[in-house]
């Protein structure tokens, strides 16, 4: 059971108050139309799945309804940074070897 | 179209709908969404002083605000009409009877007399400008006070939130799971706490407090 | 290699069990093998065997970077059935039944499959809908499958509260009889032991670091304990680890891996003699051969690769249980444990080859994997030998995630209005 | 009875509080103090148990978490049956029943045993995976018997009860474990000021304490103990949980203790008390003070009752002054063994031998058995015990240094009690869940807790340190470094003195698991590994020998370990039997992990209050209780009760239907549609939003206007619709399906939130804020007109798809001109609080209208007639507005790329053939396609037979006076008047022709009289 720190919050609060929503950082294309339908998929649905350091995106659902970014080990669960949807992550795989 | 005749026309067309939902005459009888549990009777009947108090505070009225804290209009407009400022995260203010509460970055539940409602929205809407909003949810939830000795332990059954002293003084509120479903509490007193639930839940909520409560002795309120 | 049989356990009996052989040998690998199959779990030692037996490639290896049977196979609820919503899969799952039927003599080694029937409660009338809607469609694809009344699921499981009192009433079930349940570690072992007898070359303690390529093409693997081991076609069935060999190889799946649990409560006598599943009061449970309520629980919303998930999860899954079969409330729980499931977004396996050449991945099985077994092995041989997809499996290619022809498990969402 | 094995003095019992108690139907006596075990040895009852693969008799072994035998079923009554429970661990009770479970005709006297000892042989480890194979058919015998045998207790076949809970924390700091170190822990953390959790599975606090011999500050331990937890419960930041078991640590320091509070008192619980507890804690930090496992030592024949460990001997004769037994031998590779055999004399019981596995024993206590006069075997063991039911005797003999071979002759010793000392074993139980691996210290021979990424400390015997001193040593200063880690304890660092204990001299220790017989072990009489899965020395040989060499697969092939004891006793013995035979050390062998729980939970703990009534939330509209009144069923959408049907006495449900269908066709009728998502939006970029999330135009929708929308994924696959109305300029409110009401807010935020922010707008939730009654029928306008004198109702002024405010009963509301049955409707919203109020009002009026309330069915129906689909029964997910036939409700040429365009677009969605959503007109009119069935172009084919589509949606209409049904077909929209074929389970077969699913009013003329 994790527990979150909600950057909006700015406090921790019980897993049960947040779900997860998958890989972060995923943009929409500008434009769609000039996408290719290989494109389009990967956009939708070809995914990092990193043994290791994932920047995934969460929604505090029963708390304040914002949407934020995780970095999280997920091989230990270790929660290594929350962060607002429009900032970067400040540790990244690359980081870490 | 000449640019007065636009004008004019833009003039015409509201740019938000406001309405006033209450009755003008007494006739229509409000219920609330606890109605049916009849508290007012368990009131009377409910002599025992019980480790767990409950009260519906009914038919209030319920303002959901947004609106950005760079909005100057918006949170200046808050203060010259309510009287008091747009509390900051987790935080609530009150002046007279009525009362707000954060619930996000841009957004804060206000919470009044429940004939001051409309009134009041017109107020605000006719002081902000700008990026904001505000509904009317006075028919979509109502407030509990839960309060007593045990009272602690009944939100403890209930909520996975910290509520220890250090972490959740009085005054402080959180949006947070309630059972399985969510409430708005805000603590009001060292053994005082007020929950907003939404309507269609209320029932449920109020089986969940019955049964939390049955080991301490649950007294109604009226 | 010696056959199992009572009249043998007797002639060990007098010996004192001194001279049993190995089920399977401990080899050395060689430098190239002409396949070699990535992953010792019940999916790549049935594709092993398969390939030997059916296809007469025995220059296999298997690289397993932990122990034979070690990841989901060793992880799951051991649910059989094939009454699937899509043609595709519903072909794909009843060629795993027909296996199944036979595996034990097959194998000459008793995997213990039960068929003890599984239902499908519906709680809602959409429940009831699709229900109605998946037996209509196994019915006309020639699987055995029927819908139940509520009374007829009572009469099935008189212990379960079938009342109209619950919070989601019972309305019915689909029942398919030939499904059931199967003993999941003698799956991969029977699989290993035959495979070994056909001369596949098992390698435990083997770990994959990277897959070899020469232009555009897969030549071989990398391996933590022994090196560099040469093949001319490469499959990979690494469930839980799908995604980390993709990257070694340079492409992305459409997948993510989530934890996903199960429990088992204390060995209690007889009691539940058929397996029961519930998607709307979220849980499964069936009672193993030694007694265990064995329970499966949701997945967790997360990725995660740690073989555990939130104690919420499990909360939720006994409530559903405990909703069910009240009178479970006083039996306990003696053990839970996590596996992790590679999801797909249409909730059906990937089987396909990849963007490089020689190299396959059987992957994607979420919570189906364990049932697919023999089916798995036996369309991914095939796809390995020939080099392209087996009929069965063309429709489970990566690649439909690019065209769009997604073949949606998830069925109904739930009812609106 | 009498309790011949009670001593007349000591012990932690009140012998003021006599017990009397059921075990096998006979009556037995016992005190107040006393565990079941306990009291079973004290009346002198040798065999608790049958084991079930031998069926050999079991006897107490242990008394704790660890006891692997005495496994019993409890409960006086049906209802409060609780299967095995661990004798050792339940405390006694006035009027408790309990029993064992396996034997016939008893467990004292089993047949089965006949079979076991013959049968024995024939069942080496995984043998069932080597026979009963031929013929496959047969399996379903086979599997009978195998299960008949397995199994320890057995469930209820009553519901429970009684009543669970659960309660949440946070606390800084949470001790595990009541010992010396725990209680030592708990003290520092909570004299810093830390909010402190103290649990211990036991009754008391104080651990080992309670049986030991040893002196802290020069008086009996148990006082010390008395002082630290009377000091304790003065704190007020110190909470203490006695009778509550850790069992399970998860990710981010979060703890379930299990608080068993009223099982000590009777098995059902008093009046209005809740049976057990959950309490569900964030810690700060953690400390492990779990203490360690006796390791029993592996020999021939014990598993005889009578075969005990040496600890457990000295906890019975310490603490509940009872003495398993009168001629004791005991075994020992270390001098802590000692104790039992000192503690036995003192009983004033008779020790024929001290046999220590060592060559030449130096510790203190050698020359204390020597001053007390007893025998010291030196390097020898017990290599065979003698007896079934109990210990008659034993076999000693010689071994070597290592512990491999048997040297010398071997004499035989009478007694009646083995115990045995092998050294201890860490609890690292806890430490494994969260996925850390324990690590071997090779100067311990055991496993200790490993790395970790969880805010955990460990004190005491759980990380190898054995000894009273460091014990409370450790227990300080980790219990200091928790409270300063959450952030206490400066002020007091260093405060707390270490209490003073006597150490005596300890000896080195022999590493010996698994004791030597003049024969091989494979011939030798059975060793047992795991008492309670049968698991011996031998079958664990066989598993290597056969290859089954990770110590995972020799779990798995024997089944050690996978008892209710989880292997507590038996895995280490086991991990070094396979060590050996595979010639490695056991680290390299490897450990098996422990997952919660430590001890088995009641399943009603966890599911807590959540069940039944509170299972889960039932959401109820503003008119429930009319509808309750009116006697309506009810149908489960999303957490929703909607009235599905309201049936008049004597009715059918089809009957219903058509009343209602009719009344709503050629009068009216009212449907409460409260439970439709609705979602207010406002700012000014929310006519553009909407243009983003829907696939049709919105650009021109005028205030007072609404409009019919489609929601579709990325994938262009429909997930949701409904009606959106223009309140103003920057106003709307949105409607969506009742079940897809959360999912669509999110989803709304999702992309405003991520994609795009620069959008000026708001949503906020009014589902619950709106009570909706839908007034549906030619004579709605008239009904209607009767409630409300400001609002124009007439055609020309009110239209189709208009909205306006006014008030409706003197509420006011705001009326929405839509229709979802194709006649003429008003969708009236007041606030909720006066739903009912406007409800009773409009049925005033109503009467003389015949309005009919309606339900969710009737809805169905007559939106059926009119081809309006519904989210969720008429899509799945894989169909796209095209699909649907609602190209009219796709605007391609908006500037935005609108969410589902791109999806649409792809070459699966573009192909010929798709399956289309078509009307089916049955040949029959009488016949009403099952939904869900599917359509063949051959119903005489074999199976696999291809499939065209099934059918989404069919019902009787009683006002067209046929069947209709809507359906997916392959190209469906190309084949209208084609006839299809649904053949049904019972062999017949349905014929139906493709139409328009428009079946009444194609031209919608209707919902303008």
């Amino acid at each position: 059971m994790f527990s979150i720190y909600c950057p909006y919050c700015e406090e921790h609060r019980e897993e049960e108050e947040f779900h997860a929503k998958g890989q972060a950082h995923i943009a929409r294309p500008r434009d769609p139309e000039s996408c290719s339908d290989k494109e389009w998929g990967e956009y939708l649905y070809f995914r990092d799945n990193p043994r290791g350091l994932h920047h995934e995106l969460w929604v505090h659902a029963a708390g304040c309804r914002k949407f934020f970014n995780i970095t999280r080990d997920t091989q230990n669960y270790e929660i290594k940074e929350t962060y607002k949807i429009e900032a970067e992550p400040r540790i990244t795989a690359t980081q870490a070897q | 179209m000449s640019e007065q005749m636009l004008a004019e026309q833009q003039t015409l067309i509201p740019v938000y709908a406001l309405m006033d939902q209450l009755p003008e005459t007494e006739g229509p009888r409000p219920e609330s969404p606890l109605c049916h549990a009849d508290l007012a009777s368990l009131a009377e009947q409910g002599s025992r002083e019980g480790g767990v108090r409950l009260q519906e505070q009914a038919l209030l009225g319920h303002l959901v605000l947004r609106g950005s804290l760079q909005n100057e209009s918006f949170v200046q407009g808050f203060a010259q009409v309510m009287g008091m400022a747009l509390p900051g995260a987790l935080e609530s203010a009150a002046a007279g009877d009525a009362s707000v509460r954060w619930i996000s970055p841009d957004e804060w539940l206000l919470i009044v007399p429940g004939k001051q409602a409309f009134s009041l929205e017109k107020q605000l809407r006719e002081v902000m400008a700008g990026h904001f909003s505000i509904a009317n949810v006075s028919g979509g939830q109502t407030v509990l006070v839960l309060a007593g000795q045990d009272a602690v332990n009944v939100l403890k059954k209930s909520t996975g939130y910290d509520l220890r002293d250090r972490n959740f003084p009085v005054g402080k509120v959180v949006t947070t799971t309630f059972a399985k479903t969510q409430a708005v509490i805000r603590r009001t007193g060292q053994q005082e706490w007020e929950l907003v639930v939404r309507r269609s839940f209320a029932d449920y909520v109020w089986l969940w407090l019955q049964d939390a409560s049955a080991e301490y002795g649950l007294t109604v309120t009226a | 290699m010696e056959k199992y049989s009572g009249f043998g356990l007797l002639k060990h009996a007098l010996s004192y069990h001194e001279n049993w052989q190995r089920a399977w040998r401990n080899p050395t690998p060689k430098k190239k093998y002409d396949v070699v199959i990535v992953g010792g779990g019940g999916h790549g030692l049935a594709t092993a065997y398969y390939l030997a037996k059916e296809h007469h490639i025995t220059n296999i290896a298997v690289v397993e970077k932990g122990y034979l049977g070690g990841g989901n196979t060793a992880r799951n609820t051991t649910i059989v059935r094939s009454n699937y919503l899509w043609d595709e899969s519903s072909h794909l799952y009843e060629h795993a039944m027909k296996l199944w039927e036979g595996l034990s003599q097959d194998l000459n080694y008793n995997v213990m499959f039960s068929q003890r029937g599984v239902l499908n409660l519906g709680h809602t009338l959409q429940d009831m809908r699709d229900i109605q809607r998946r037996v209509s469609a196994n019915r006309l694809n020639g699987i055995d499958s029927e819908v139940l009344d509520t009374q007829q699921v009572a009469d099935i499981v008189p212990i379960m509260d079938c009342s109209p009192n619950t919070r989601y009433p019972v309305l019915g079930a689909s029942w398919q009889p030939r499904a059931g349940v199967a003993r999941h570690d003698a799956v991969a072992w029977g699989y290993a032991r035959a495979a070994d007898q056909l001369g596949v070359d098992l390698i435990q303690q083997c770990e994959v670091v990277d897959i070899l390529t020469e232009d555009g093409a897969a030549v071989g693997v990398e391996t933590r304990q022994h090196g560099t081991i040469k093949a001319d076609r490469i499959g990979c069935v690494v469930a839980g680890n799908s995604s980390v060999l993709a990257k070694m190889a340079g492409f992305n799946l459409p997948l993510e891996s989530h934890p996903l649990q199960a429990l088992v409560s204390e060995p209690i006598k007889p009691i539940l003699d058929t397996v029961v599943m519930s998607n709307h009061v979220h849980g499964y449970v069936s009672q193993s051969d030694k007694g265990d309520l064995v329970i499966g629980a949701g997945i967790d919303g997360y990725n995660g690769y740690g073989q555990r998930g939130s104690y919420g999860t499990i909360e939720h899954t006994i409530q559903a249980i405990v909703e069910l079969f009240p009178i479970f409330s006083r039996v306990r729980m003696n053990r839970q444990w996590g596996g992790i499931v590679d999801t797909c977004p249409d909730a059906c396996p990937i089987i396909s080859d990849t963007p490089v050449e020689n190299l396959f991945f059987n992957c994607g099985w979420g919570t189906g994997g364990f049932k697919a077994t023999p089916g798995s092995g036996h369309v991914f041989a095939a796809t390995l030998a020939k080099g392209e997809a087996h009929e069965l499996a063309r429709p489970f290619s990566m690649f439909r995630f690019h065209d769009g022809a997604l073949i949606d498990e998830h069925g109904a969402a739930g009812v609106a209005h | 009875m009498t309790q011949t094995n009670r001593l007349p003095s000591g012990g932690r019992l009140d012998r003021n509080r006599p017990v009397t108690f059921k075990y096998n139907g006979t009556t037995y006596s016992g005190f107040e103090g006393d565990t079941l075990a306990s009291a079973l040895l004290a009346n002198g009852v040798d065999v608790v148990a049958r084991s079930f693969k031998y069926s050999r008799p079991r006897g107490i072994v242990a008394a704790g978490a660890d006891e692997p035998n005495a496994v019993l079923q409890l409960g006086a009554t049906e209802a409060t049956q609780v299967p095995n429970v661990r004798a050792t661990q339940q405390e006694l009770f006035d009027g408790l029943v309990a029993a064992s479970t396996n034997g016939w005709p008893s467990t004292d006297n089993d047949l089965m045993s006949y079979i076991g000892k013959v049968g024995g042989r024939m069942m080496p480890p995984g043998f069932y995976y080597k026979t009963f194979m031929y013929p496959q058919s047969l399996w379903d015998t086979y599997e009978k018997f195998i299960r008949k045998a397995a199994g320890i207790g057995r469930s209820p076949t009553e519901n429970d009860p009684d009543i669970y809970d659960h309660m949440n924390h946070h606390a800084d700091v949470v001790v595990v474990g009541g010992g010396p170190a725990g209680l030592s822990a708990a003290l520092a953390a909570g004299r810093a000021g830390a909010q402190v959790i103290l649990a211990d599975e036991q009754a008391e606090f104080g651990g080992m304490l309670l049986h030991s011999n040893e002196l802290i500050n020069d008086a009996p331990a148990t006082e010390w103990v008395a002082a630290v937890v009377a000091e304790l419960q003065t704190m007020d930041n110190v909470m203490l949980l006695p009778r509550s078991t850790v069992n399970g640590y998860h990710d981010h320091n979060f703890v379930t203790i299990h608080e068993r509070r009223t099982d000590h008192l009777a098995d059902l619980a008093p009046r209005g008390q809740v049976r057990q507890r959950m309490h569900r804690i964030r810690a700060g930090w953690v400390v492990l003070a779990t203490g360690a496992i006796e390791r029993p030592l592996v020999y021939a024949n014990n598993d005889v009752p009578g075969c005990m460990l040496a600890s457990a001997v000295s906890t019975y004769i310490k603490r509940y002054a009872v003495v398993p037994g009168n001629e004791l031998v005991l075994m020992t590779t270390n001098d802590q063994g000692y104790t039992a055999a000192f503690d036995w004399q003192d009983a004033g019981r008779k020790v024929v031998a001290i046999v220590d596995t060592r060559a030449e024993p130096t510790g203190a206590c050698v020359a204390q058995a020597q001053q007390r006069g007893l025998k010291v075997i030196k390097g020898s063991a017990v290599i065979e015990v003698k007896g079934s039911k109990r210990v008659s005797g034993v076999l000693v003999a010689s071994i070597d240094a290592a512990g491999d071979r048997v040297t010398g002759n071997v004499q035989q010793l009478a007694c009646d009690t083995v115990a045995s000392a092998g050294g201890w074993s860490p609890a690292v139980h806890l430490a494994c869940h969260t996925g850390s691996r324990p690590e071997w210290r090779e100067d311990i021979q055991a496993f200790v807790p490993g790395k970790t990424v969880q805010r955990q400390l460990t004190a005491g015997a759980v990380h190898g340190s054995y000894t009273l001193r460091a014990c409370l040593e450790e227990g300080i200063q980790q219990g200091m470094l928790a409270a300063t880690n959450a952030g206490f304890g400066e002020q007091i660092a260093g405060q707390i003195p270490v209490p003073t204990v006597t150490e005596t001299a300890a000896g080195p220790v022999m590493t010996l698991f698994h004791v030597p017989h003049t024969k091989p072990t494979s011939r030798a009489p059975k060793q047992f590994v795991d008492y309670q899965t049968d698991v011996t020395a031998a079958g664990i040989e066989v598993a290597t020998r056969e290859g089954y060499e990770s110590i995972e697969h020799v779990k798995r092939y024997t089944a050690m370990g996978f008892g209710t004891d989880q292997g507590k006793l038996g895995n280490i013995n086991g991990m070094a039997i396979a060590a050996k035979s595979l010639n490695k050390t056991i680290p390299e062998t490897g450990t098996t992990i422990f997952r919660p729980n430590y001890t088995p939970i009641t399943f009603g703990a966890i599911a807590g209050r959540h069940c039944k009534e509170l299972y889960d939330p039932k959401r109820y509209t503003a008119m429930h209780r009319w509808h309750l009144a009116q006697g309506a069923k009810f149908e489960d959408v999303g957490q929703w009760k909607r009235p599905w049907y309201f049936p008049k006495p004597g009715e059918s449900m089809q009957d219903s239907l058509n009343r209602e269908c009719q009344a709503v066709r050629t009068s009216a009728g009212i449907l409460d549609a409260s439970t439709l998502g609705k979602i207010d939006i406002q700012g000014r970029d929310a006519r553009e939003f909407l243009g983003r999330v829907y696939s049709n135009a919105w650009a021109k929708l005028a205030v007072g206007k609404c409009r019919y929308g489609l929601m579709c994924g990325e994938d262009g696959m429909v997930f949701d619709d409904g009606v959106t109305a223009c309140l103003a300029e920057n106003h709307f409110i949105m409607t969506t399906t009742t079940g897809g009401a959360a999912g669509v807010l999110e989803w709304l935020e999702l992309y405003h939130q991520t994609e795009w922010p620069e959008l000026e707008v708001y949503f906020n939730t009014v589902t619950d804020q709106w009570a909706t009654m839908t007034i549906s029928g030619p004579n709605s306008r008239k009904l209607l007109a009767e409630l409300t004198d400001d609002i124009d109702l007439s055609g020309d002024s009110f239209k189709f798809m208009d909205w306006k405010e006014g008030t409706v009963a003197g509420v006011p509301a705001r009326v929405f001109r839509i229709s979802f049955t194709g006649e003429l409707s008003f969708e009236v919203n007041v606030q909720a609080n006066y739903g009912m109020y406007v409800w009773e009002r409009v049925f005033e009026v109503g009467a003389k209208y015949n309005l009919t309330p309606y339900g969710t069915e009737t809805m169905h129906i007559l939106r059926a007639e009119k081809g309006f689909i519904i989210a969720g029964q008429d899509t799945d997910g894989s169909v796209t507005p095209i699909d649907l036939g609602m190209s009219w409700c796709v605007a391609n040429n908006k500037p935005f790329s609108y969410i589902g365009k791109r999806g649409m677009a792809r070459e699966d969605c573009l192909k010929e053939n798709r399956k289309q959503l078509v009307g089916l007109k049955t040949r029959d009119p009488e016949v009403v396609i099952p939904e869900g069935a599917h359509a063949v172009e051959n119903p005489n084919q074999a199976a696999p037979v291809p499939m065209l589509g099934h059918v989404t949606s069919s019902y009787y209409s009683a006002c067209l006076g046929h069947s209709i049904a809507m359906g997916f077909i392959r190209g469906g929209h190309d084949r209208m008047g084609e006839t299809v074929y649904y053949p049904q389970p019972d062999g017949s077969v349905i014929e139906a022709e493709i139409c328009s699913p428009i079946f009444l009013d194609p031209k919608g003329e209707r919902q303008n009289v």
